[in-house]
């Protein structure tokens, strides 16, 4: 597998507090990768750092072959880096369908022409949005909630929602920020599910933050483990649990739930 | 010019339609029912007579809000859904000024109430619009003659609103004062609702004219002359006709800062004055509560024209047999309002005295057209 | 039959307009070409205001400058109102575009603060620069000549106002339905979350500041042809007031909101005029009790209620089997 | 302690909660066990008098509770963790600790109020002088239960406490509710959290569609597969 | 000499703006909205101390009184007739709402003015000042005791209401209420009478710049819109947040201004204010004296 995402010896900082300190990891193509540590440890600002969302101090990062550290958020969107967040951001007015074309905003149409045409136009002649996102919609099984406003979804249908406004432009790399966090037991194991299955169907690499350990570890092919702000540990499932340093500042005592 | 029409609207055997635009509320509202009320007293006189031609004159008050869409919009209703005779109305020159274009468009006799920018009234073509007050230009000669005759007064500052108001005075003003070689030193500006001048007064200082023009409403002339005071600019200062000194002493409260103040005035006399008795009386006698003030018989004159005009045109009233007995007015005497009124079909504008009012000895005296001690 | 009909009120609104034009005497006809004015400037306002949610209080100044461009272009440089109108849209955009650069940096009571000085010295600036505005003394305008016809009086000036208008309140419903349309609702429900879509926030929201200027900058264009003088005291803070309650009382974030504001802000006063000393009281008060009964403008009640179909943010949709189940419970 | 009865509430003409009823005796943990959208939060609210209930009957410690405002519930010891946390973005952690006994009539031992809530949260010592809208997630969700906690209630609400919190703090809240219950507070939680929930927890209430459809002593749901089963179908 | 007079008129403007601008961060601070009546509750303020000293006759400092203590009174009316309705609707979210509050304040402001008109719209007034003697010199410099009047009181009640905030509970509730009514209810904040008392406040604050700015700019219904807009500027300034900030904010603008006016052009003075907001908003988007609101996903 070759590497995807590259991130090298970022930091960042708000005002005194480092959230991440000198964080170097390899994202592989395909892989889905956890990301675990204690509340506070740094995994959403490192996702704001990756996705182009908080300013890096220092270190580089290297997506796709090309260095992104310079881009902004809206750039490395349109190149293929796409992300949930913690608390659900859609657009609570819109419906499915209206969020959905949001995602697809980075695409290269002609925008006088969008304009009068919708996406009829496209300057690269890619594959209809159309298509796509039927079959998103489809995917997600988020078909009979086309035309439903956001705000009236089941907070386990937005996260799906949100996973398909990603999932429609095609990204390359999705990070996923506790995409469980409220869900109930049934509907964690169907997005348990969804999630195994993204990479090969969708071909993309992800990164998962997650407080589910047992999701985690049977989800991701390595896990890192972010401590105040740094890699305190990086490996399979069974290598992470068993890990002393981890158990100390994370998991305490082994879990068997 | 006027066409005849025999089915003129706004007229039946019993009624004269008339149509009144005016501040009632808005920036101008506090020439808003004053000067609509000193007019419509001159008219409920005549209905009391028994009208005109048997006619009682009835009236029709719109609110104009001192904004040029809402006046627009009191003149087309007053047209076209009221079907006015005439109108009598505007105390806003920005404001009317839009009226202008449907009034002579639609042919229909108007008397200004108490806008003075020149241009309603003076621009040509204008077959229609009358006015029976001092056009703002004339304040502005008037000014500048009391000027040339004061001695020792060769440096002026002008202070005054960046409005179209004080705008109309600006350009007769300076004209006169450079005709009579009086030096212009600056032309310095205050807010109409100005809540202090120190800035100004100091600048005029420092300028040291030999007198100040003061072109302001009278709230914020009350806070200049006040501030002028307390700071020690004591030169004579000329106000344009817009304030009135009784009122200015009232706002200020005493005479002290106007020691050195001289006013154009429209009036006879001041109010209190024989002169002005019989009209206090009328305005005591239709509308008991209103405050007697400098402003409540700015519009009288109009009034005064107009019913003029109306009897003049005779029982057989049209609009063109109004135009021709306004314009046939000669030497009417303005009431309340020191000039005689004067109206021919090129010159609309029919008043064009003013004197200027001083104070002595605490006492408002009228001083004339040229400067005496 | 009841869904075709309210899925297309607003167009039967302009169709209403047309209808009623031959109906009316001149005083009402030019409330109508008011009504219509403000429609124009409302629906820019609320695509800025509803759609975008930026709290941009200088459209009287943007209306100022399309009012005052036109009426000088066509009166002192004797150039077509087809050229005219244009330039006054495009005029109030340029300078739209640069009061929006301050938005990147504030938002909420600072951006209107901001918005709100930026209109007192537009407002200076036509006062004073006498030689070119005329200073407080205005401008008159003169009757536009169109295709060798004189659009003089209520009537002529409606046919132009209700074709602006409409062509203005089509665009507006093209722009909603577009990608930008959808990228200002994002940015108004998250920033954060519209960047990692791919949206160039600080490039949208200048762009919003253009387009709503472009509207009122046409807005005014229309306005100084209602009026036959125009002066800087038509384009204070209180025009910009009344272009915010004809948004929020008609409804914001909606495109029949500006259209019923309109209506209502342009016959409330009309209406009240026989309250005279009262009217300003009724005025207020009618003001507080719609807020009241309709905090979300009447645009919005009328949607909860059914009657007024939601906003769409698309043009087209995909064709899906078996859409719109309702809602299962999990279980 | 508390007592309800037939309670119906909802949104508007939406009807959530369809004639709920169930009960929490003084010094229980109780848990409130559903799917997404089966109503937990709408009951909380509705206890809480955030949302008008339009039917049934609340009681607390006997007196009716039902129809009173947020503010004055409070006042008779209930308080309650939502779910979205709604705390005051620009204010500090130590301000949320402050404010939250603000409310309460003896105030003088505000500083050991803050202390004892600081106690079962010490990670919250290291960031008092942040700002709330600047902590993540799970650091929120602590200064959310602090808040409750140094108003002293009688019955603590908590709404998916566990929800964004670490392994760790999560098994710590564990406890720290059975502190609190050993304290003597009475606890209503509503959790996804099946190991969390089931291991504080004295008696399991199970709601679906807004309405109570099993309820019993923990024991009885000794198996969590089970639980869910019963209410996931 | 010619500075120091400048700079005593300057301050005591300033502190006038600070004082309207504080009435209206007190509204914001638990609202989160701009009260465009606030103009009018400073009218309100001014007439009703006219109608007690002038048409009733009373002493200067009791008329003060009665109309801090009335219109104070009444700003807790309005808020419950016009504003609590609206803050009360359920189905709405927090931003529909606050526009819709911002918007029945403008009706509010309508209202009063129009009411006002009704007895007092024919003519301006003039309120006396609360000493005989009309100015004092110090140091060379004719001071007006008015003035002096107004840079007292301002010190004293921004102090006051500084003290008040740090230690009395209901300046931390209402910053709460302000930021989530939600979150402050479930602490037991009765938000209702949290808006209830700080529209009270706000609405005194209001009269008591009213009554001390009356005898510079005469009475008239129209006096409170441009003292409002001077009052949002000081707010701006200093950062819609901080008691002393506004202070500051609105002596900044007090004293720019008048210098401006003087060394610069007069013609320029309406506008010195706005470019000074627009300037100092964008180099501290957030006032000088406000913090940044904390966002983060
Ligand atoms: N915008 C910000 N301003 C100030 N501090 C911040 C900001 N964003 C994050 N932090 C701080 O940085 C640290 C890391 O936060 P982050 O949200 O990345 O944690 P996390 O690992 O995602 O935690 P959790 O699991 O609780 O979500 C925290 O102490 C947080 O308070
Ligand atoms: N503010 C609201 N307006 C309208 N409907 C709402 C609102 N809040 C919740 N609902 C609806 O009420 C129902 C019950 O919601 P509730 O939040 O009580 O569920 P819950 O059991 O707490 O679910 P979850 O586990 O997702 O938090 C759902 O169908 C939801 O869509
Ligand atoms: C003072 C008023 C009688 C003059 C009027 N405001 C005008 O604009 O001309
Ligand atoms: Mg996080
Ligand atoms: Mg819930």
């Amino acid at each position: 597998m070759s590497s995807l995402l590259t991130v090298e010896n970022v930091t960042v900082q708000f005002g005194g507090l480092v959230a991440v300190d000198k964080v170097s990891l390899t994202i592989a193509e395909g892989e889905i990768r956890g990301l675990i540590g204690p509340n506070g440890a740094g995994k959403t600002t490192l996702f704001n750092a990756i996705s182009g969302l908080a300013p890096t101090r220092s270190g580089r990062m290297i997506f796709a072959g090309a260095d992104v550290t310079a881009l902004g958020a809206p750039d490395r969107a349109a190149r293929g880096i796409r992300r949930t967040f913690q608390t659900v951001q859609l657009v609570q007015s819109m419906t499915v369908f209206e969020n959905l074309l949001l995602g697809l905003h980075s695409r290269a149409d002609n925008p006088l022409a969008a304009l009068f045409v919708g996406h009829a136009v496209n300057a690269r002649g890619a594959t209809d949005p159309m298509a796509t996102i039927t079959r998103v919609l489809d995917y997600l099984d988020l078909a009979p909630r086309v035309d439903h406003l956001v705000s009236t979804l089941s907070i386990a249908e937005q996260r799906y929602v949100e996973i398909g406004q990603a999932l429609v432009a095609s990204p390359r790399l999705l990070m996923l920020d506790e995409p469980t966090a409220g869900l109930s037991p049934a509907q964690v194991a169907r997005l348990d599910d969804l999630i195994a299955r993204l990479p090969a169907d969708w071909n993309v690499s992800i990164v998962l933050v997650e407080h589910v350990i047992p999701l985690v570890v049977k989800l991701c092919h390595r896990i890192t483990v972010l401590d105040r702000g740094r890699v305190i540990a990086e490996g399979t499932g069974e290598q992470i649990e068993n890990d002393p340093a981890v158990q100390e500042a994370y998991l305490g005592e082994r879990l068997n739930a | 010019a006027p066409h005849a029409r025999a089915d003129d609207p706004g007229i039946t055997p019993t009624s004269i339609k008339i149509g009144m635009i005016g501040s009632l509320t808005g920036p101008a509202a506090a020439w808003g029912w004053p000067t609509i009320n000193g007019a419509r007293m001159v008219y409920d006189a005549v209905n009391a007579q028994g009208g005109i031609n048997g006619r009682k004159i009835e009236l029709v008050v719109e609110d104009e809000q001192c904004a040029p869409p809402m006046a627009l919009a009191a003149a087309k209703k007053l047209i076209h859904r009221d079907k006015v005779f005439m109108l009598h109305g505007g105390s806003c020159s920005g404001s009317i000024l839009a009226t202008r274009d449907e009034v002579l468009a639609n042919e229909v006799p108007m008397m200004i109430l108490v806008a003075t920018m020149d241009k309603i009234v003076q621009e040509k073509p204008n077959d229609y619009i009358y006015r029976a007050f001092l056009p703002g230009s004339f304040d502005g000669k008037i000014i500048a003659d009391f000027i040339a005759t004061m001695p020792n007064v060769k440096r002026v500052v002008v202070v005054g609103h960046a409005d179209e108001h004080a705008g109309a005075r600006y350009g007769t003003l300076t004209e006169g004062l450079k005709k009579h070689g009086v030096e212009l030193l600056g032309l310095e500006t205050i807010e109409t609702e100005l809540t202090d001048a120190t800035a100004q007064v100091l600048k005029i200082k420092d300028a040291k004219p030999d007198a100040v023009v003061l072109v302001g409403r009278p709230a914020a002339s009350a806070v200049f002359l006040k501030d002028a005071h307390r700071l020690g600019l004591d030169v004579p200062m000329i106000g344009a006709t817009v304030v009135d000194l009784q009122d200015l002493a009232d706002r200020i409260g005493g005479t002290d800062a106007l020691k050195n103040m001289y006013v154009v005035a429209v009036y006879k006399g001041p109010l209190g004055s024989e002169a002005m008795t019989p009209w206090q009386e009328m305005l005591k006698k239709y509308y008991p509560s209103d405050k007697v003030q400098a402003s409540s018989f700015l519009g009288t004159s109009g009034a005064l024209a107009v019913v003029e005009g109306l009897k003049k045109a005779g029982p057989d009233l049209t609009r063109a047999k109004f135009v021709e007995a306004m314009n046939g007015i000669q030497n009417l005497d303005g009431g309340p309002m020191a000039c005689s009124l004067s109206f021919s079909a090129a010159d609309h504008d029919g008043c064009r005295t003013g004197v200027m009012w001083g104070v002595r000895d605490g006492k408002i005296v009228v001083i004339g057209d040229r400067w005496k001690n | 039959m009841r869904t075709l009909l309210q899925n297309n009120l607003v167009w039967l609104f302009f169709a209403g307009t047309v209808a009623l034009s031959f109906t009316t005497d001149a005083y009402s006809q030019y409330l109508m070409n008011l009504v219509l004015v403000y429609v124009v400037i409302g629906q820019g306002l609320n695509l800025i205001l509803g759609f975008a949610g930026m709290f941009a209080f200088a459209h009287g100044a943007f209306m100022g400058i399309g009012a005052y461009v036109s009426a000088l272009l066509t009166a002192k440089l004797g150039v077509s109102l087809l050229v005219a109108m244009p330039a006054a849209g495009v005029a109030a955009a340029i300078v739209g575009a640069l009061i929006g650069f301050p938005a990147l940096r504030v938002s909420g009571l600072y951006l209107a603060m901001v918005t709100l000085g930026f209109s007192e010295i537009v407002q200076w600036g036509i006062k004073h620069w006498k030689s070119v505005t005329g200073g407080p003394d205005g401008v008159s305008v003169p009757a536009p000549v169109l295709f060798g016809h004189r659009f003089y009086g209520d009537y002529p000036t409606f046919y132009i106002v209700v074709v602006v208008a409409l062509a203005m309140t089509l665009l507006a419903q093209a722009i909603i339905r577009s990608k930008l349309g959808r990228a200002f609702v994002a940015i108004r429900d998250s920033e954060i979350a519209a960047q990692c879509s791919g949206i160039k926030v600080a490039r949208t929201k200048v762009l919003a500041f253009a387009i709503s200027a472009f509207y009122a900058g046409i807005g005014g264009s229309l306005f100084s042809l209602t009026q036959s003088y125009i002066t800087p005291e038509n384009f204070g803070f209180y025009q910009t007031t009344l272009h915010f309650c004809i948004v929020i009382v008609g409804g914001a974030a909606s495109l029949a909101g500006p259209i019923i504001g309109s209506i209502i802000l342009t016959w409330l006063p009309e209406v009240l005029r026989n309250a005279q000393a009262l009217q300003e009281i009724g005025y207020g008060l009618m003001l507080i009790l719609f807020v009241i009964f309709a905090p979300r403008g009447i645009a919005g009640f009328l949607i909860d209620k059914g009657i007024l179909p939601r906003e769409r943010f698309s043009l087209r949709r995909p064709s899906l089997p078996g859409r719109s189940r309702p809602a299962p419970q999990e279980g | 302690m508390l007592d309800i009865t037939g309670l119906r509430a909802g949104y508007g003409a939406h009807e959530v909660l369809k004639g709920l009823s169930m009960r929490v005796g003084k010094g229980q943990v109780v848990a409130l066990l559903g799917g997404n959208g089966a109503g937990k939060t709408t009951t909380l609210s509705a206890i809480m008098g955030l949302i008008p209930s339009q039917g049934g009957e609340i009681a607390f410690e006997s007196n009716s509770i039902q129809g009173q405002p947020a503010h004055r519930v409070f006042r008779h010891g209930l308080s309650l963790v939502p779910q979205w946390r709604e705390l005051f973005t620009d204010m500090s952690v130590q301000e949320h600790l402050e404010l939250g006994a603000i409310a309460c009539a003896s105030r003088g031992d505000l500083d050991a109020r803050v202390a004892s809530a600081l106690d079962y949260f010490p990670e919250l010592r290291a960031h008092l002088g942040r700002r709330a809208g600047t902590l993540s997630g799970g650091q929120q969700q602590m200064v959310a239960i602090a808040r409750a906690l140094t108003a002293r209630p009688k019955l603590l609400m908590l709404d998916e406490p566990s929800m964004g919190l670490a392994p760790l703090v999560v098994r710590e809240l564990g406890r720290t509710i059975k502190r609190l219950n050993e304290a003597g507070t009475s606890v209503l939680l509503v959790e996804q959290n099946m190991h969390l929930a089931l291991g504080v927890a004295s008696y399991v209430y199970v709601i679906r569609a807004g309405k109570i459809i099993t309820h019993g002593p923990t024991g009885d749901f000794h198996d969590e597969k089970e639980l869910f089963h019963s209410y996931i179908g | 000499m010619e500075i120091a007079t400048l700079l005593s008129v300057g301050l005591s403007n300033g502190c006038l703006y600070g004082l309207v601008g504080l009435g209206l961060v007190l509204v914001y601070s638990s609202q989160g909205i701009p009260n465009f009546a606030h103009g009018e509750l400073f009218m309100a303020g001014a007439f009703l101390a006219y109608t007690a000293i002038v048409l009733l006759g009373l002493p200067y400092f009791l008329s003060f009184l009665i109309a801090v203590v009335g219109i104070g009174l009444m700003g807790m009316l309005l808020e419950w007739l016009a504003i609590r309705p609206i803050s009360l609707h359920r189905s709405l979210g927090r931003a529909s709402s606050e526009v819709a509050i911002v918007l029945a304040t403008v009706g509010l402001a309508i209202v009063l003015k129009g009411l006002a008109r009704i007895p007092w719209g024919d003519s301006v007034r003039n309120l006396p000042t609360a000493f005989t003697t009309q100015t004092v010199t110090i140091g060379g410099v004719a001071i007006a005791t008015q003035r002096l009047l107004i840079v007292a009181v301002t010190l004293v009640l921004t102090v006051a209401i500084s003290v008040f905030f740090a230690r009395a509970p209901l300046g931390k509730k209402m910053r709460a209420t302000a930021q989530n009514p939600t979150g402050a209810k479930l602490i037991g904040i009765h938000t209702s009478n949290i808006y209830s008392a700080t529209w009270a406040l706000a609405a005194a604050c209001g009269a008591i710049a009213g009554v001390l700015a009356a005898p510079l700019i005469f009475l008239h219904p129209d006096m409170g819109t441009r003292m409002l807009l001077k009052g949002f500027a000081a707010a701006c300034l200093g950062g819609f947040g901080s008691v002393t900030g506004v202070l500051l904010g609105g002596v900044l603008m007090g004293v720019v201004e008048i210098f401006a006016g003087r060394y610069i052009a007069t013609s320029m003075m309406d506008i010195f204010a706005p470019i000074i907001i627009i300037l100092v908003l964008l180099f501290w988007p957030q006032g000088l004296f406000g913090a940044r609101r904390a966002a983060r996903v």
